[in-house]
């Protein structure tokens, strides 16, 4: 064996190049397929760049921004998505927390239950998009055939303006409560039985033990799980696409659709690429917000 | 009338009897401890007098009403747990005024109840921290305070020294008796520690396999125990056992593979209608003396300042355990002494101690 | 035992709520072209296979009589994106798995940040990040190729792998490896013989989480794909556009489809809480 | 087999420091206790002579070769932890060969299968090689773990307590049945506990170790009966050693609160010491006797009786004196008795620099 000083410099060295070796790699792809195109995109959007035409690039400065900032139609768009984030994840924390609580206690057949209504949330978008629209068919429609079973008589869903974007809301919900549900459910198991039994001791009452114990010690996991779903309705993109294309109209048209019809039905990229940024520096926020969140959550 | 009643109490999880008909009744003001390893069933039977278990057969009286399907919130009885239990988004003062709140009782007779526990217990400092910045000694505490602001009937305790480590636990044993002697509560106290028993209680309940084994006061489960079991189960090291065989003549008994040795003590098992006996003897009560019946070879010894304990091996591989409180330290083959009048005698079929009246005359 | 009905009742309607869409397209997937459109609609009737044998352009001229004509392109489709979600998959899970275990074994210095730079790249809208990247690969001839999807997809995969394998492997106490290595081994024999066998449902469970994720991508496929790189989602989509509502091989196409993520969810039942929280909330 | 030598190791994680310019020695063929409360940086100096932490300063030689730079597995030296850390994926016969199999020895089957059989009927747990760890009890894995240690004869073993997680009865058992495997094998034991109890039992010699740095090195009786510090004293010994505050005016001993002097001549410890105003002076439980012509009176407080002994405490005016004394005798709260002190065993330490005066 050499000399151990030498031996020893060898030993801290490899470690150093280990952790190089391994963690490297995955930053440099990280950077190459999602910094850089960013980069890039940031570039295009000062410039009036179009993907179609071949007309010589220039830089037009903020004109991209300005142009979209103070587009009506696009605050339109705005209020449309977070109409639609608001309507959809206010329905799946009701339906998912009170799911969970149904849930809580096992029975025989629990863990069958409990997968089979978490199977929505893992189907493609696109998927559940196309047989929502099968079902929610103004005429042949399973849906209007069991409302019409409660008396109420057939809905165009997908067509009626006004009820258009609830619609699509209808359906994020559908696919999306299971999630709640299953993070407000390990939230709710992760409360110690010794907790309940010290609260049945100490002569609670049911309500009691809810507002105390139950709600405070779950609260943490159910505004992160809220969170996680705002920040996914906000960039819905793929259910409205299928289901309605941003109609009747643009009724149902959201800011990710807006931006995808910009984009690629009228070529602007230049445009595009400023809306898009827009929206990044909103996602950013959020994501900083949910970020924070995970930090309390793990302490 | 007894504070608390059981009678002809059965517990079984699907075929498992974790708890076979046992009787017991506990005075007003006493301090039962249930004593067993683990899997005794000694916790199940705290449970269901608790009410957080629902027994299979048998009763429950606390002060005489019935109370085995009363739900635990309807009992009045005070339970701390092994893992604490408290609430860990609450403060100490909020921990403690929980069971108040519940009552609903006024704020400022929920607040003089909660600070005079306080006080007593010696935890002022800590009431605005919360449960994960506390000590596990002061963990104890707020549990325990959270029993007492009740003023419950009873207090029922399981294991909550165990997750204390040997020196806090030395502490507050001595600090719950201190509290018990202080408000004479009827406490049932559940542990697997034999020393805890022993220092706490002012009668042991010793169980095993779900079956109460013995009740009596520490002396007597110390110095009479009921069957080797609990002979074995008490003390620490445990009790010396040496099986004997009744050779026939007068008081001559055979032991290992051929030795032999006789006592007049011994000349009263000659009139039971059994051959074979076992001895029972405290490590303590067996001297290395030159007089000794027996000879054996010491295998290790383990100084503890105050006294030597010797591992020494008997012919026929048994292995006994002899205390000293000499300083000098003993090796190789020696003799050793056994102090009959403590010693006890098991029959080896039922494992049962033999009474006799003149043996301790 | 008034409060157990209840509560067995809302399960039900619970269930019914979440599973009778999927049970009805899958039906519907059966379904004879007449039974499809019948109102009221049709719970029982005669089962055929015809939509599936369209779909997958068996025996054509029988499936013509009822009209249903047209190559229908959807096994192609359907083993692109097999192709496209296996190799992504592949891929991610060795890089996250390796920067996992340097993340989770070694003192890394900044490892708060770059663990979140990583997890905020999953953050990213992909309608943002689809522009420049239509720009980037129509410049690098990437468009409509199957490596083009592939890099993307492990991509957005890697940050998942990374922090839902840090999870597992977090668990796995340290110990062993330090015991591996006073037992006269390297640390790189230690991570195979030891840390390795004990991670091996950690990592089936973040592939499966990642070929569901790739498996269902839309938006990406919809705008990086046209003809030879296509996968199923958008293509199953575009029936619905080409022939009119040829509800009964949509709903076949669909249901084909959403049998593999159905047959994955049971497999990683144990950790779903886990996979779609980044490994943050662990069950 | 080995000799260990630590020379002044400090390390530190972070702003916090474990070790303290520590130095200690290991003789070869010794069984050498590191006792210490939770926290004194028992098992970061087990780890360091493993290898797996490395000191900021400091050398260490395992049989006078330096360490430094040396790999754990290069060390030739075993590790029993805690937990027993078995593989869970691997049969306890696997478990146990896997030492073998690594490159550093390169063992044959035939021969790994001999070895194996040799030290699992030491240990007897030949009934249990096909199964897997998850199925055995905390007896039977510590056995497994301690077989790992054995089957490659290392020069050291280093042991971070082993026993701490097994019930009460078994660990008695296992006490005995590790001196004897210590004294069958000759190797050097370097065992690391928080449990006083188990030092002395166990240990050739006890090294007391606190907040990174050992206090006192010998033998458990040397430990037990002359504490070089008030640490050590308090830390060894239960229950707690008594220990009442004196002044010293003109050869007598004032004891303060109890309101009792005692001629300084009554102590030959303190012959000729020059002595501090203010000392303190230390009274095992067995050190304190209760006689009816003992020269202080108190009031009986609690009784505690542990069978083979009673433990009484004793109140006199505000302080408390735990007593031990034989089962016979008998009290009960609130008797007054009177107490004298054993002279000869008594320990003093001085209050300031908390160290014993008779060193």
């Amino acid at each position: 064996m050499d000399d151990s000083k030498s031996f020893a410099y060898r030993k801290s060295l490899s470690e150093y190049r280990i952790k190089l070796f391994l963690i490297g790699p995955t930053i440099l792809v990280l950077i190459l397929m999602n910094v850089f195109p960013l980069f890039w995109s940031l570039i295009l959007s000062f410039t009036n760049y179009s993907s179609m035409m071949t007309k010589k690039i220039s830089l037009v400065g903020v004109a991209n921004y300005s142009k979209v900032l103070n587009n009506p139609v696009l605050w339109k768009y705005f209020q449309t998505t977070a109409w639609f984030v608001i309507v959809a994840v206010g329905l799946e924390f009701l339906l998912g927390f009170s799911f969970a609580l149904l849930l809580k206690e096992k029975f025989k057949g629990w863990g069958l239950v409990t997968t089979l209504m978490l199977i929505p949330m893992m189907l493609s978008p696109v998927v559940v998009g196309l047989f929502w629209t099968f079902i929610m068919d103004a005429n042949f429609g399973l849906l209007n055939y069991i409302i019409g079973l409660f008396g109420i008589n057939k809905v165009s869903w997908l067509t009626n303006p006004n009820i258009a974007l609830f619609s699509v809301a209808l359906v994020d919900v559908w696919m999306w409560t299971p999630f709640v549900m299953l993070i407000s459910m390990t939230g709710l198991l992760a409360i110690p039985q010794s907790l309940y039994e010290a609260a049945d001791i100490d002569m609670a009452s049911w309500w009691f033990k809810f507002r105390k114990v139950t709600l405070p010690l779950v609260s943490p996991l159910l505004v992160l799980a809220v969170l996680f779903r705002v920040i996914d309705a906000f960039k819905m993109f793929d259910l409205i696409f299928i289901m309605t294309g941003g109609g009747p109209g643009d009724i149902t048209e959201t800011i990710s659709m807006s931006l995808y019809r910009l984009a690629f039905n009228k070529f602007k990229t230049g445009e595009s690429c400023a809306l898009a940024y827009i929206i990044l520096i909103m996602i950013i926020a959020l994501s900083n917000l949910l970020i924070r969140w995970i930090n309390r959550a793990k302490s | 009338m007894e504070k608390v009643k059981v009678d002809n109490l059965y517990k079984s999880f699907g075929e498992v009897e974790a708890v076979k008909h046992i009787n017991l009744s506990i005075e007003e003001g006493q301090f039962v401890v249930i004593l067993g390893p683990s899997g005794c069933g000694k916790t199940t039977t705290l449970r269901m007098i608790a009410g957080l278990e629902q027994p299979t057969a048998g009763d429950i009286f606390v002060e005489g009403k019935k109370v085995t399907h009363l739900h635990a919130s309807k009992r009045d009885i005070a339970f701390v747990f092994q893992s604490f239990a408290l609430y860990p988004h609450m403060t100490v003062y909020q921990n403690i005024s929980f069971p108040l709140e519940a009552q609903r009782l006024s704020r400022p007779e929920i607040k003089e109840r909660v600070m005079n526990v306080v006080e007593f217990l010696g935890i002022e400092p800590l009431l605005s921290l919360k449960p994960k910045q506390l000590s596990s000694g002061d963990m104890q505490k707020v549990a325990l305070g959270r029993a007492m602001v009740r003023r419950p009937k009873v207090f029922l305790m399981d294991e909550p020294l165990s997750g204390l480590d040997a020196k806090l636990r030395e502490e507050m044993r001595a600090e719950l008796k201190r509290l018990h002697i202080e408000i004479n509560a009827t406490t049932i106290y559940v542990t697997h520690d034999q020393i805890e028993a022993m220092s706490m209680a002012d009668t042991i309940v010793v169980m095993n396999d779900g079956v109460i084994q013995q009740i009596g006061s520490p002396q007597q489960v110390y110095m009479e125990p009921e069957n080797i079991f609990v002979a074995n189960f008490i003390g620490s090291p445990g009790m010396n056992f040496l099986p004997l065989v009744y050779t026939g003549k007068n008081t001559l008994f055979r032991y290992g593979p051929d030795q032999e040795f006789s006592h007049p003590q011994l000349s009263f098992l000659t009139q039971i209608d059994q051959k074979e006996f076992i001895l029972g003897i405290r490590p303590e009560y067996v001297q290395i003396s030159p007089s000794g019946l027996m000879n054996g070879e010491i295998i290790s010894v383990e100084p503890l300042g105050y006294k030597n304990v010797y591992a020494v091996e008997l012919p026929g591989g048994i292995r006994f355990m002899v205390e000293d409180m000499r300083t000098e330290k003993y090796s190789g083959q020696v003799k050793l002494q056994i102090n009959w009048k403590k010693a006890c005698f098991f029959t080896k079929n039922d494992e049962l101690r033999i009474k006799w009246s003149q043996k301790n005359g | 035992m008034e409060k157990k009905v209840w509560k067995g009742i809302l399960i039900a309607v619970g269930l019914a709520f979440f599973l009778l869409p999927i049970y009805w397209i899958i039906a519907t997937s059966f379904k004879q072209w007449p039974d499809i459109f019948a109102i009221p609609p049709k719970f029982v009737f005669r089962g055929t296979l015809l939509n599936y044998m369209a779909l997958f352009n068996i025996r054509l001229e029988e499936v013509a009589k009822f009209g249903q004509v047209g190559k229908s392109l959807f096994l192609p489709r359907f083993m692109n994106s097999v192709v496209i979600a296996g190799v992504s998959t592949l891929l991610s899970i060795t890089l996250g798995t390796l920067t996992a275990y340097a993340f989770s074994r070694f003192k890394v210095k900044g490892e708060g940040d770059l663990l979140f730079f990583i997890l905020s790249t999953r953050m990213l809208p992909p309608i943002v990040v689809g522009i420049p990247f239509f720009v980037l690969y129509r410049a690098l001839s990437l468009l409509d190729t199957k490596i083009g999807l592939i890099l993307l997809y492990m991509t957005f995969n890697l940050s998942f792998s990374v922090w839902l394998m840090k999870g597992f492997l977090d668990e796995i106490p340290k110990e062993y490896e330090e015991a591996a290595l006073v037992d006269g081994y390297t640390r790189l024999e230690a991570f195979i013989k030891v840390i390795l066998p004990q991670a091996l449902s950690g990592i089936a469970a973040t592939a499966v989480f990642c070929l569901i994720t790739a498996w269902n991508e839309f938006f990406f496929a919809l705008i990086l794909t046209s003809e030879k790189a296509r996968t199923a989602p958008p293509s199953i989509a575009a029936i619905q556009g080409s022939s009119g509502t040829n509800w009964g091989q949509i709903a076949s196409g669909v249901t084909f489809f959403l049998i593999p993520v159905v047959v994955f969810t049971f497999l990683v039942k144990k950790y779903l809480a886990r996979g779609l929280t980044f490994g943050v909330i662990k069950h | 087999m080995a000799d260990v030598r630590l020379e002044n190791i400090v390390k530190y994680f972070g702003r916090l420091c474990a070790l303290r310019e520590m130095s200690l020695q290991v003789r070869d063929g010794e069984f050498l206790i590191l006792l210490g409360p939770t926290g004194a940086g028992k098992t970061t100096t087990l780890r360091i002579v493993s290898g797996l932490e490395i000191p900021d300063r400091g050398e260490i030689y395992i049989n006078k070769q330096s360490m430094k730079g040396v790999q754990p597995r290069d060390r030739n030296c075993a590790f029993v932890f805690q937990t027993y850390v078995l593989y869970p994926h691997m049969s306890v016969y696997d478990n146990i060969a896997f030492p073998l199999r690594s490159k550093v020895w390169k063992m044959d089957e035939n021969d790994i299968a001999q070895r194996i059989d040799r030290i699992t009927s030491i240990l007897k747990i030949t009934h249990l090689l096909k199964r897997k760890p998850a199925t055995l009890s905390g007896g039977e894995q510590q056995r497994v773990a301690l077989g790992r240690a054995m089957v490659r004869e290392p020069q050291l073993f280093l042991m971070d307590e082993p026993l701490s997680n097994l019930d009460a009865k078994l660990r008695e058992g296992m006490r005995v049945e590790l001196k004897s495997i210590h004294k069958k094998l000759g190797a050097t034991f370097f065992f690391v506990t928080h449990d006083h109890v188990e030092a002395m039992t166990l240990g050739d010699r006890i090294a007391v170790l606190n907040q990174g740095s050992i206090i006192q090195v010998g033998a458990p009786e040397e430990i037990y009966s002359y504490p070089s510090s008030l640490f050590v004293a308090k830390f060894v010994g239960n229950p707690e050693i008594n220990l009442i505050k004196c002044e010293v005016d003109n050869n007598s001993l004032q004891l303060k609160n109890i309101g009792v002097s005692f001629p300084i001549t009554l102590f030959p410890q303190l012959k000729n010491k020059n002595l501090p105003q203010q000392i303190l002076l230390g009274l095992r439980p067995e050190e304190i006797i209760l006689t009816p012509r003992g020269s202080m009176k108190g009031e009986i407080y609690l009784v505690e009786d542990l069978g083979v002994d009673k433990i009484i405490r004793v109140k006199m005016n505000g302080m408390v004196l735990r007593i031990r004394i034989a089962c016979e005798e008998y009290f009960h709260v609130g008797e007054t008795v009177m107490l004298d002190v054993d002279t000869t065993k008594a320990k003093f330490f001085d209050p300031i620099t908390e160290k014993s005066l008779e060193r």
